[in-house]
């Protein structure tokens, strides 16, 4: 409890810390962290609570990354996003807009998981894997939005109060987010739905004996994720003011799993910690050398052989499940 | 858990540490040196790094600190670093990116931040119209011109039915349109393949009963040599000529595909054999440095790095004067190793763009030969679409 | 007509390279319930090997004789260093080890070989191409492929239905606890399968090497494809696999040659070729999503 | 006796060429304990299977209370009152014991699309729990994994779990099997306690425990019934004896 309090204590005062050590440009990749830490949370609650394994979550954060972009572009345009059967205008208001994408990431995850989840184990990896990289040709010809270039957004989207395109607000903004997600997602896995998902992760056939229809539920969980990722997608795409296909790509998704992986998946904290490492990872090992991913193979093989529970298991100690 | 904040807390000191002697102009590259494509950035940054070499870690006798990042090719990867290079390192001089789609990404916020960007291979439309900007230079080619060229000489050939091949992607489109806009003949068909696609059969059999008199396609990297080399195994090139612009049959690239290029005809706005001081002199000190022939994205890396020294001794290495440096790189006061070399109000070249052809030199190495020049002192057709407001 | 009967062969040649690649991975997830990532690596290490041995020699078979034998060695170390230890753990760490392991490979390659792609010919006496029907010339390397294709899967059909280690292979399938209690050295059987994947990899990337570029990363495009397959076929399935192979070489091949002909019957030519290309390129996705929602498991799933 | 509660009429499962269970027809009436017995591979295992859901039949119909249920899924009969026990034990090992029986608690209490509100303190759920951690002696061990569990005491919480469901039939599949001598007792008790408020189908190797828990016996070998009865009546069946005692070797 005292680390959480020291550790948002921290967060809370990052800003403020960096413009102290002059060092402001690290609050945008603080930012950028933290929606990553988002984004593996949510495949978290399905991966490690739900036993889910899914190597194409990347779609979902595309995805909610796109209709932003898609609406912002037409916003700045002046010009519809549909004329027919009704018209749509553009938008730029994140209060409206962002909800969107986590509606349109859920519809989507509902889709691809009812199909996915009749399925499990290897097959179902492969299956979202693929779906994944059906949405990333579909992005990389979709003319209309920049196809394989990808899509700037002009600025970042309107938001009450807040100044998106002042990095200190956003990161606030971010911060905000992700710690609401992560009382959410506390609050869930304790619930009875998330009695129900993590008793499918053990032991799904008897949970069926017992009574519960575990397709709905792993579905909800599955949807749940999609559209939280969707959010995170939506905010990835303000803070690089860009979207491309390659967002979607199953390499991307890759890399969220490593993650989750990497900073303990079954724990709330431990993608976030696995965010962190793997983002900040990159940046310094990118300075030191151009091999830098001749590292980081070897380096994940280990953690996948000996740390079972990420850096967040090594760290505390503590089995998964005590969240 | 406390091992966590004090390792944060050491990255966060360490990573400025290692950016503070701010002695030398600071250029950033970022470049692709990963994935499929990363012998691209290679050649950019090494032919950079030959003219720093020349100058003795100088350009136009002022001291440079050249750093390179790897953007693997990932356009939100390229703005990160961007935005490092910007807003730490206070980068005022950058360059190096290789593809298009990083390019859309990552220009116009360097150039609204006051920094120049001077392009050493991409070249897209948007950045040659409507998103022109004062800050950003072109010294390699407008993505155009090298399939312009290639139209220009199929029609003067006397091809009259051409079948035209690109990936399903809007640089594949682009390169599509600026072949069409100099060729005048029929199109016998117009196929757009999936992304890193590795098998052609279909289209080549497709192509086949199309029964066109020429090819022209755009396929860079990896799709280039598969097709190239089953388009052999068709047989078909023996009665299609090819044509295309000249990002499959780089010397690299030609090493791969081998005698399946012989013969291809390309466009090109430089080749190793052009014959001029400032090109003999590169192409063997290049060959010496690296014990390989320079590709034209080493000729671009180097004439970038010369660009840039011509610009800081104008100014005398005070990169703050922004519009003083601006108005130097325009007056591109270097000898380009393409010969004559000027920027167009939308400060892309204006250069004279070659028909070359792949042959196989007396050592058996696989290389271009200039065939001759097709267009002299070529702008791009983009620069009415540029209002560009000084 | 004639022009149907090139493309359907040229689909059942794309087929049987996926069937190469896609018979080591099916045996790999199937039989030892491991997914396996890296699966593209191998295949790129036999093309790179035998690209290099070629380049030396000048002999393609030399390069074969070399490149099979060495990845399956590859193949093996990594099994007996790595994999190993990863049977007992979830899918996930499968997944994280092996996705490392892609990174780790594809790095080397680029250090050792250098950025630039790799080039490798046909081999003489396989090069030009042979008149199947009147006016059609067919390429013979890629006549080779299919045969070679064939003979795998007939080779694998005999191993499985009446070798000892086939059976034992089998055996190890079905019931690992059974097959250990009749005396099946399953560490070693693994390692042996283990060994045949990489090798059915190894040997399609040196099937592939003349006709595609050599070039690190070359596993990756492929390795998509071929989880298709394997999804469609049923995992652990190699007559599915084989099935699922045809199924989608035909299909891709099909979709790109014939949609945008389709595609141009109802909409202007500009529109056809942009959107015949778009759902070409998503095909044998929404084939693999219409199978799934017929038979979930796979057409021809291994255990029923 | 009463009306039959689970009847089965022509049950067929193959599994390639092994009839697990052949043309099988029985009636289990209300309250009693019915007892499956047979050497290994008689397809015990496959009828219990077959009766809560765990596998589809082949051929044939099961009816509860005269309800056709032979298509209804695995999860659906749980609702019905059909609750089961695994041979191989069946449980959640991540989770703690409480929140297994929790999971059996909730499952009969309304839906779980309850997102919010913590599941263990959920008094709805918290007054079932203390009486299903009492009934199989695990108040102990509430708050531990339950992979941490003995073998024995893994049998005893996957018995609880089965009775957390209120069912009105249950099926337990060799629950005693590799349980100490004194835990089989305290089981035997337990079940017994249980005669009067369910009905209850067995499989069991323990011949000793069978005899004096069943009302009825049937013998199965090789997918089909050799004779159903009374302990008594099935202790002096000659075909039994012939069948099944002289397979088995005694243990």
């Amino acid at each position: 409890m005292l680390l959480l309090i020291s550790a948002t204590l921290l967060l809370l005062l990052l800003p403020t810390l960096l413009g102290w050590l002059g060092e402001e440009y690290l609050i945008s990749l603080a930012s950028r962290i933290l929606i990553y830490a988002l984004v593996a949370v949510s495949l978290d609650l399905m991966l490690g609570f739900g036993g889910m394994v899914s190597l194409g979550h990347a779609a979902f954060f595309g995805i909610g990354a796109y209709v932003v972009a898609i609406f912002t572009h037409h916003s700045f345009d002046g010009s519809p996003v549909l004329s027919w059967p009704f018209v749509l205008p553009g938008l730029d208001g994140a209060l409206v807009l962002w909800p969107l994408a986590i509606l349109v990431s859920a519809l989507l995850a509902a889709i691809i998981g009812a199909l996915s989840l009749r399925t499990s184990g290897m097959h179902f990896i492969m299956i979202t894997l693929a779906f994944a990289q059906m949405l990333f040709f579909f992005f990389v010809s979709l003319e209309a939005y920049g196809g394989d270039d990808g899509l700037s957004l002009f600025a970042r989207n309107r938001f009450p109060g807040l100044d998106l395109s002042d990095d200190t607000h956003f990161y606030y903004l971010c911060l905000a987010v992700l710690g609401i997600f992560l009382l959410i997602a506390y609050r869930l896995v304790s619930s009875r739905f998330g009695m129900v998902i993590r008793g499918s992760r053990d032991n799904e056939k008897r949970m069926q004996a017992l009574g519960f229809p575990t397709f709905r539920y792993k579905l909800a969980c599955f949807v749940i994720a999609g559209a939280a990722a969707g959010l995170a997608g939506a905010l990835i795409a303000n803070h690089t003011e860009y979207v491309s296909p390659g967002l979607m790509h199953w390499t991307h998704s890759g890399v969220i799993l490593v993650m989750v992986l990497l900073g303990g998946s079954g724990t709330l904290f431990g993608p976030v910690l696995g965010a962190a490492t793997f983002l900040i990872l990159e940046e310094v090992l990118a300075i030191y050398t151009e091999h830098w991913m001749l590292y980081l193979g070897p380096a994940l093989i280990l953690v996948a052989l000996f740390a079972r529970h990420g850096i967040y298991g090594i760290l505390t100690g503590r089995e998964r499940n005590n969240v | 858990m406390k091992k966590i904040f004090l390792a944060l807390f050491c990255i966060v000191i360490i990573i400025p540490a290692t950016a503070w002697s701010l002695d030398p102009v600071k250029i950033g590259m970022v470049t692709t040196l990963s994935t499929k494509a990363g012998y691209l950035g290679e050649e950019v940054r090494d032919g950079f790094r030959l003219a720093l070499a020349q100058g003795g870690g100088k350009l136009g006798g002022i001291p440079v600190e050249l750093v390179v990042e790897d953007d693997g090719a990932d356009p939100g990867k390229a703005r990160q670093i961007a935005d490092r290079f910007i807003k730490r390192d206070k980068v005022k001089i950058m360059t190096g990116i290789i593809f298009s789609n990083v390019a859309i990404a990552v220009v116009p916020r360097v150039v609204s931040s006051d920094v120049i960007y001077i392009s050493p291979n991409a070249g897209p439309s948007l950045l040659a119209g409507k998103g022109c900007d004062p800050n950003y230079f072109n010294v390699a080619y407008q993505n155009d011109n090298l399939d312009e060229v290639v139209g220009q000489y199929v029609n003067e050939a006397g091809f009259t039915n051409v079948y035209l091949l690109a990936p399903n992607y809007p640089a594949g489109k682009d390169h599509i349109a600026g072949f069409k806009r100099y060729y005048q003949g029929q199109i016998a068909g117009e196929v757009y393949t999936k992304l890193d696609q590795s098998d052609y059969a279909a289209e080549i059999a497709t192509m086949r009963a199309g029964n066109p008199d020429a090819l022209f396609f755009f396929l860079p990297g990896g799709m280039g040599i598969n097709f190239l080399k089953q388009f052999d195994q068709s047989g078909l090139n023996r009665t299609i000529p090819v044509f295309g612009p000249a990002f499959s049959f780089d010397e690299r690239l030609l090493q791969a595909v081998g005698s399946a290029a012989l013969g291809v005809k390309n466009g090109s706005q430089w080749t190793h054999d052009l014959d001029n001081p400032a090109n003999r002199q590169f192409v063997a000190a290049f060959r010496e440095t690296y014990g390989r022939t320079p590709t034209l994205y080493a000729s671009q890396g180097y004439d970038a790095a010369r660009l840039i020294a011509s610009a800081l001794k104008s100014v005398n290495g005070d990169v703050a004067q922004l519009t003083a440096l601006r108005t130097a790189l325009r007056a591109a006061d270097f000898e380009s190793v393409r010969g004559n070399f000027t920027f167009s109000s939308n400060q892309h070249p204006i250069q004279n763009l070659y028909i070359r052809e792949v042959v196989q030199d007396e050592a058996g190495i696989f290389t271009n030969k200039t065939l001759k020049a097709v267009f002299t002192e070529h702008s791009n057709a983009y620069v009415g679409e540029c209002a560009m407001g000084e | 007509m004639l022009l149907v009967f090139e493309q359907l062969l040229n689909g059942l040649q794309l087929g049987v390279t996926l069937f190469l690649l896609s018979a080591g991975l099916t045996l790999i997830f199937g039989i030892m319930q491991v997914i396996n990532l890296a699966h593209g690596s191998f295949y790129m290490i036999g093309a790179y090997v035998a690209a290099t041995v070629t380049a030396y020699t000048g002999s393609f078979l030399l390069g074969l004789a070399v490149a099979l034998p060495v990845t399956a060695l590859i193949g093996m170390l990594v099994e007996m260093s790595m994999l190993r230890r990863l049977y007992h753990k979830e899918h996930v760490d499968q997944v994280l080890a092996t996705f490392g392991l892609i990174m780790f490979f594809n790095e080397l390659t680029r250090i050792i070989w250098g950025r630039q792609p790799l080039f490798m010919d046909v081999p003489a006496w396989l090069s030009g191409s042979i008149e199947l029907i009147p006016g059609i010339p067919y390429p013979t390397y890629r006549l080779a492929v299919i045969g070679v294709g064939l003979l795998v899967a007939l080779f694998l059909y005999l191993m499985f239905a009446y070798t000892r280690i086939g059976m034992q292979i089998r055996a190890g399938a079905s019931n690992r606890e059974m097959a250990a209690a009749l005396g099946i050295n399953i560490k070693r059987l693994y390692t042996l399968v283990f060994g045949l994947g990489t090798l059915l990899a190894g040997l399609a990337g040196v099937m592939a090497g003349p006709i595609l570029a050599v070039e690190a990363g070359m596993g990756e495009s492929i390795l998509i494809l071929t989880f298709v397959v394997i999804v469609i076929g049923g995992i652990g399935s190699v007559r599915g696999a084989f099935v699922g192979a045809l199924l989608v070489g035909m299909v891709d091949t099909l979709g790109r040659a014939f949609l945008p002909l389709f595609f141009r019957l109802v909409f202007p030519a500009a529109t056809a070729d942009g959107a015949a290309a778009s759902i070409a390129s998503m095909l044998i996705y929404l084939l693999m999503a219409a199978i799934l929602i017929w038979r979930p498991r796979g057409l021809l799933p291994a255990h029923s | 006796m009463s009306d039959p509660l689970l009847k089965i009429v022509g049950l067929r499962k193959h599994f390639g060429a092994v009839r697990a269970c052949h043309n099988l027809s029985l009636e289990i009436c209300t309250g009693e304990t019915h007892a499956l017995i047979g050497p290994n591979g008689a397809g015990k295992t496959t009828l219990l299977n077959l009766l809560s859901g765990d596998l589809k039949p082949d051929a044939g119909q099961i009816f509860l209370d005269n309800r056709d249920i032979t298509r209804v899924p695995l999860y659906h009969r749980a609702h019905l009152g059909l609750a089961r026990s695994y041979q191989i034990t069946s449980i959640f090992p991540q989770l703690s014991v409480e929140e297994n029986l929790l999971l059996a608690i909730q499952a009969h209490s309304g839906h779980s699309f309850r997102f919010w509100k913590k599941a263990v303190s959920d008094p709805q759920l918290r007054r079932e729990l203390e009486p299903a951690l009492e009934r199989v002696g695990l108040e102990h061990r509430a708050r531990d994994r339950a992979a941490a569990l003995s073998h024995g005491e893994k049998k005893q919480l996957e018995v609880g779990m089965a009775l957390a469901c209120n069912p009105r039939v249950l099926f337990l599949d060799e629950p005693m099997a590799g349980m100490g001598p004194g835990g089989s007792v305290e089981l035997g008790k337990l079940i017994a306690g249980l005669k009067q408020q369910m009905t209850i189908v067995l499989v069991e190797h323990d011949v000793e425990a069978i005899f004096s828990l069943a009302d009825r016996i049937t013998v199965l070998v090789y997918g089909e019934i050799v004779v159903t009865g009374t302990a008594d009546e099935i202790r002096s069946s000659a075909a039994v004896r012939e069948a099944y005692l002289g397979e088995e070797e005694p243990c």
